[in-house]
């Protein structure tokens, strides 16, 4: 894991330039993302969370500081296209990223610019597309799929280019509760296909699920570390206007009447098994 | 006996009727709402619901089957929409795509002017839905419609159906995209809307936290049909319903039926955290 | 404006040639007001405004849109001839980008309306011009046509053309205030400009 | 009046019906390239016998892509009174763009000669057998392959530094967007309706006024087209889209000689129609 990072973000300072205008909206982020890991982006809106998630591929480039892709710096324009490769990314609205009139087409897309062969290009879009379960789709005009298809197709165009890392910036927001299952169904598996993760989400359930979580606040980095480190700061999140899961608030309203049980919990499953704990624990005692 | 504020009897509608794209959207269709209440619509895309949220505003006339909104008859040969449409607010999905006026005071005007009403009123009028929404009308009615945040956009688009002081608010997803600080916000006042103002509120929606937050009942959509109607605690109670719709029920709901497929006997209708915490808490308490 | 070719361009190029389609094909492209045909087009339009955001190139790959377009949905015998429906509307955005070019450093606005007037007028006066060289309409129609309905459909044009490209690039024009605020005694304003 | 509302139903961009009859096989480059040899030749031919020829081999083409030629005949009638308005000016009007052939009729500006009567009736005709034809190439052909073939057909151009994939790419992101923004268009149609909004109402005179009616629609089409542009923007470049450079092609056409057969075959039509007295 402390070998060489796959992203690695060095005191990042970046602002918005408009009508004259500066905005400033990363002021020092320093960050490193391993092979493998899932890396959960919380903030509010304004924190700056998107705009960082767009350094990670070179869509947007530091004004100060670096970012590198396996050692390749995004500020040189040559390393651009393998460093896009290697960092895909989804985005929020499942309609605008869109490019082809049939799904197999959008999928191809990516692998055209790369200048894959086309004898090679139809089995790695076959392959995308079952990964994300969409091969009877194929040939489907965009249009006439539901949001969390759009987005699977989405997702499908990018592992067709085999990237390292996938990169959703609040890829499930305009989803409903069924196309977000969907969607984080396909991106649990490909994380443990062994693919990094970094996901910019409004959902704590979602950052629950991840190795680390980074929290924002005004473009420098308030909190960061596993979900339960994270979670367990509740009054800096609720001055953040930061929610806990569900989850954690049930754990700790329970911890409330029963001492004994955790409080720092924050995974439905987590929780479940606790409970199990408890329960079932008990029962043997009476029984013994 | 009291007349129910808005009925629908026997309602079914069928798209392009007699071509080979016919497609049959509401199936006999009834459904009543009192007055002053709150309505949830539940279902997936492609349930029927916006057919039907679209026949509660003339948009669509019944083909077959009867629709009455505080003593106004839809299904007769001339229905008076113009007088519907003073009764009736509808709020699509993502309304703040409508926003057209460069001014935030002129959109929300827009309604009111088209209605008629004079200067005076309807001066009134805006600034009583401003208001009403969160946004301050001496603040911010000459604002640039751009310069708005997302949510404060969503806001002025509510406050422009509202202007027109509507008995009944329909709304299509109300907060499909938006951060959970805007979304709770937004969530509140149309909560206030309904309890404070009295206002009848009917709302579409796939996500079951909202659900949770504003429904007095609810009415789940499935193939042109009501599936099933009832209070949240009872729909969400219904494990077998639930996964036959593939609605996915909030977090704390579906920690309970995780625990009451495991055998716990835990009511799965507890679907606020309080109440969740307090089932799990005397799982374990029994246990002692 | 560059002409290098970027992702802005054909994206930009793209989503107006859709709305000149989408115009083409549903009614919407169509405003009743007082012409020889009954209704003013505004469906050449998105080849202006494309001129005047990005350039001559965007502008004329969305005219050909359009006329490729009209080609295929025609209705009117005219348009059936693909020189009649394709030619002139390649010159629509390349006229209204040097219209706006040549006139932006005296005033924004300006530039951007007189762009739609002159787009406008270049659709109709070339589409008439070919007509009239391929023996569909003799001169005098032409001309009565270039008037009653070339006129009205260029005033269309500026005002749509201003109000989306004032939106767009947020040029300021006109009232500060709502119409709300009118009339309203003893309340401080809240003035600010949009833009600049 | 609800019906008004109901854009995307009733929508036919791309007029594709997969019928899989033999000339939805041909390869979209040579039927591409038949149906411009074909047009050219109609729009120079000025001879009755010449355009009845046409009018009837278009007519043939119908039961060739398995579609009943009443519906492809359907096609014309909402062209149909402008064809008689045309033909009507043309009729009185055109005697001095074709002053040849008898004089039968003169009248101030009025005159209606042999040659005026020949071009007013060959012009619908023309007209007709265009129609007809783009319906057989756009029944039979779907948006995709049209762009695609169209592609391949001008990339001899990139050799001039003619952009002709970043051109077949804003074809195709134009297609992948109608249906798109139609249904937006559907929904805004209906919220502003529902605020109380008149398309088009008024005093007819008031050009400002009635324009100014349609921006609830107009103003916000565009906006969204603009705002999903720069989504698509960062999409396509996070994609490793950039634009000039040397990319692969996914769709590959591999002529056959059917398809070669076609292109002879519709240059011996152009020639026939041509040449008929």
């Amino acid at each position: 894991m402390s070998a060489s990072p796959l992203i690695e973000v060095k005191d990042l300072y970046f602002s918005y330039r408009t009508h004259g205008e500066t905005f400033p909206v990363l002021r020092g982020i320093t960050l490193r993302v391993n092979r493998g890991e899932h890396v959960a982006v919380i903030g509010h809106n304004g924190s700056g969370k998107s705009t960082l998630a767009k350094h990670l591929n070179g869509l947007l480039l530091p004004d100060e500081g670096a970012v590198w892709v396996q050692g390749l710096d995004t500020r040189e324009k040559k390393h651009l296209r393998e460093i896009r490769r290697r960092v895909g990314m989804v985005f929020q609205h499942p309609d605008n990223q869109l490019v082809a009139t049939i799904v197999e087409e959008d999928v191809a897309f990516g692998l055209e610019n790369l200048s894959v062969p086309p004898e090679e290009m139809a089995d790695r879009v076959t392959d995308a597309l079952r990964a994300v379960g969409m091969e009877d789709f194929r040939k489907r005009p965009p249009h006439h799929l539901s949001g969390g298809q759009k987005q699977r197709v989405a997702i499908g165009g990018i592992l067709a280019m085999r990237p390292d890392c996938l990169v959703l910036d609040e890829a499930t927001s305009m989803l409903d509760s069924f196309g977000r299952k969907e969607i984080l169904q396909v991106v649990r598996r490909l994380h443990g296909e062994g693919i990094a993760v970094v996901s910019v989400t409004h959902h704590m359930s979602e950052a629950a699920e991840a190795d680390r979580v980074i929290v924002l606040e005004k473009g420098r980095i308030a909190l960061e570390g596993t979900p339960r480190e994270v979670f367990r700061e509740r009054e800096q999140l609720s001055r953040l206007r930061l929610d806990v899961p569900e989850a954690g608030r049930i754990a700790s309203r329970v911890h409330a009447g029963h001492p004994g049980f955790p409080d720092d919990l924050y995974r439905r499953e987590e929780l479940v098994e606790a409970v199990e704990r408890f329960t079932c624990g008990k029962v043997e005692v009476n029984h013994g | 006996m009291r007349e129910p504020f808005l009925t629908i009897r026997n309602l079914s509608h069928t798209y392009m009727k007699g071509t080979p794209l016919e497609h049959v959207a509401l199936r006999e269709v009834s459904l009543e709402a009192g007055r002053g209440e709150c309505l949830a619509i539940i279902g997936h895309t492609g349930s029927g619901k916006s057919t039907l949220i679209q026949h509660l505003n003339g948009l669509l006339l019944p083909q077959s089957g009867e629709v009455t909104v505080d003593g106004l008859h839809l299904s007769g040969p001339k229905p008076d929409v113009k007088a519907l449409r003073r009764k009736v607010g509808l709020v699509f999905q993502n309304p703040e795509d409508q926003i057209f006026e460069k001014l935030v005071g002129d959109d929300v005007a827009y309604g009111p002017f088209k209605m008629g009403y004079p200067l005076q009123e309807v001066r009134e009028r805006v600034r009583w839905a401003m208001e009403l929404v969160g946004i301050s009308f001496d603040e911010y009615k000459d604002r640039p419609t751009f310069a708005l945040s997302g949510g404060q956009k969503r806001k002025v688009a509510l406050a422009g159906v509202l202007a027109l002081k509507p008995d009944l608010l329909v709304l299509d997803e109300p907060t499909a995209g938006l951060d959970p600080y805007s979304r709770n916000e937004l969530l509140n006042r149309i909560r206030e809307l309904n309890r404070k103002e009295k206002m009848t509120v009917l709302f579409v929606t796939h996500n079951m936290e909202e659900v949770a937050t504003l429904a007095d009942r609810v009415c789940v959509m499935a193939e042109g049909r009501v599936a099933a109607e009832g209070t949240p605690r009872e729909i969400f109670g219904d494990t077998r319903l639930l996964a036959e719709h593939q609605l996915g029920p909030p977090e704390a709901v579906e920690i309970l039926h995780a625990l009451h497929r495991r055998g716990h006997p835990v009511n799965p209708g507890a679907y606020l955290t309080e109440e969740a915490a307090g089932e799990i808490l005397s799982l374990i308490r029994e246990r002692e | 404006m560059n002409n290098r070719l970027t992702v802005r361009k054909i994206v930009i190029a793209g989503v107006l040639g859709a709305i000149s389609i989408l115009l083409g094909v549903t009614r919407l492209g169509f405003i009743p007001v007082p012409t020889a045909a009954g209704n003013a087009t505004i469906m050449h339009i998105p080849a202006v405004i494309g001129g005047i955001l990005e350039g001559w190139g965007v502008g004329l790959v969305i005219g050909l849109i359009f006329g490729v377009s009209s080609f295929l949905n025609a209705t009117v015998p005219l348009f059936k001839d693909p020189l009649v429906a394709i030619i002139p509307r390649l010159f629509i955005g390349v006229a209204a980008y040097f219209t706006y070019v040549g006139l932006k450093r005296f005033n924004q606005l300006l530039a951007v309306g007189l762009a739609g007037f002159i787009g406008s007028l270049t659709n109709t006066v070339l589409v008439l011009l070919v007509a009239v060289l391929r023996g569909y309409l003799s001169s005098g129609v032409a001309l009565t046509i270039a008037v009653t309905n070339g006129i009205p459909e260029a005033v269309v044009s500026v005002i749509v053309t201003v109000a989306v490209v004032g939106v767009w690039k947020r040029i300021g024009s006109g009232r500060q205030t709502s119409k709300v605020s009118r009339g309203v005694e003893g309340e401080k304003l809240d003035h600010r400009r949009a833009g600049d | 009046m609800a019906s008004a509302f109901e854009l995307t139903r009733n929508m036919t961009i791309g007029q594709y019906i997969p019928t899989d009859s033999a000339v939805h096989r041909f390869d979209p480059r040579f039927k591409l390239v038949a149906f411009g040899v074909l047009v050219l030749a109609i729009a120079f031919c000025n001879t009755y016998v010449g355009n009845l020829f046409a009018l009837a081999f278009c007519l043939a083409l119908f039961p060739l892509i398995r579609i009943p030629v009443g519906y492809g005949v359907s096609g014309i009638k909402p062209a149909v009174p402008f064809i008689i308005i045309i033909a009507l000016l043309q009729f009185f009007f055109s005697g001095s763009i074709a002053p040849g052939g008898t004089l039968h009729f003169e009248y101030g500006v009025i005159r209606i000669t042999g040659d005026s009567i020949r071009l007013v009736i060959v012009s619908a005709m023309r007209f007709v057998e265009v129609i007809f034809l783009s319906s057989v190439l756009t029944f039979s052909t779907s948006t995709t392959d049209l762009t695609r073939g169209m592609e391949c057909l001008l990339s001899p151009l990139e050799k001039v530094k003619f952009p002709v994939h970043a051109f077949a790419l804003v074809l195709t992101i134009a297609i992948r967007f109608v249906p798109t923004f139609a249904m937006e268009m559907e929904k805004l149609m209906k919220a502003q309706a529902s605020r109380g909004a008149e398309f088009g109402s008024g005093e007819w005179w008031r050009i400002i006024r009635r324009t100014k009616d349609m921006f609830p629609l107009i103003i916000p089409l565009f906006n969204l087209a603009l705002t999903r542009a720069e989504d698509l923007i960062l999409a396509m470049e996070s994609r490793g889209y950039v634009p000039g450079e040397e990319r692969s092609v996914y769709t590959r056409y591999r002529s056959k000689g059917a398809d070669w057969g076609l292109l002879g075959i519709s240059l011996a039509l152009a020639a026939v129609i041509l040449w008929l007295p």
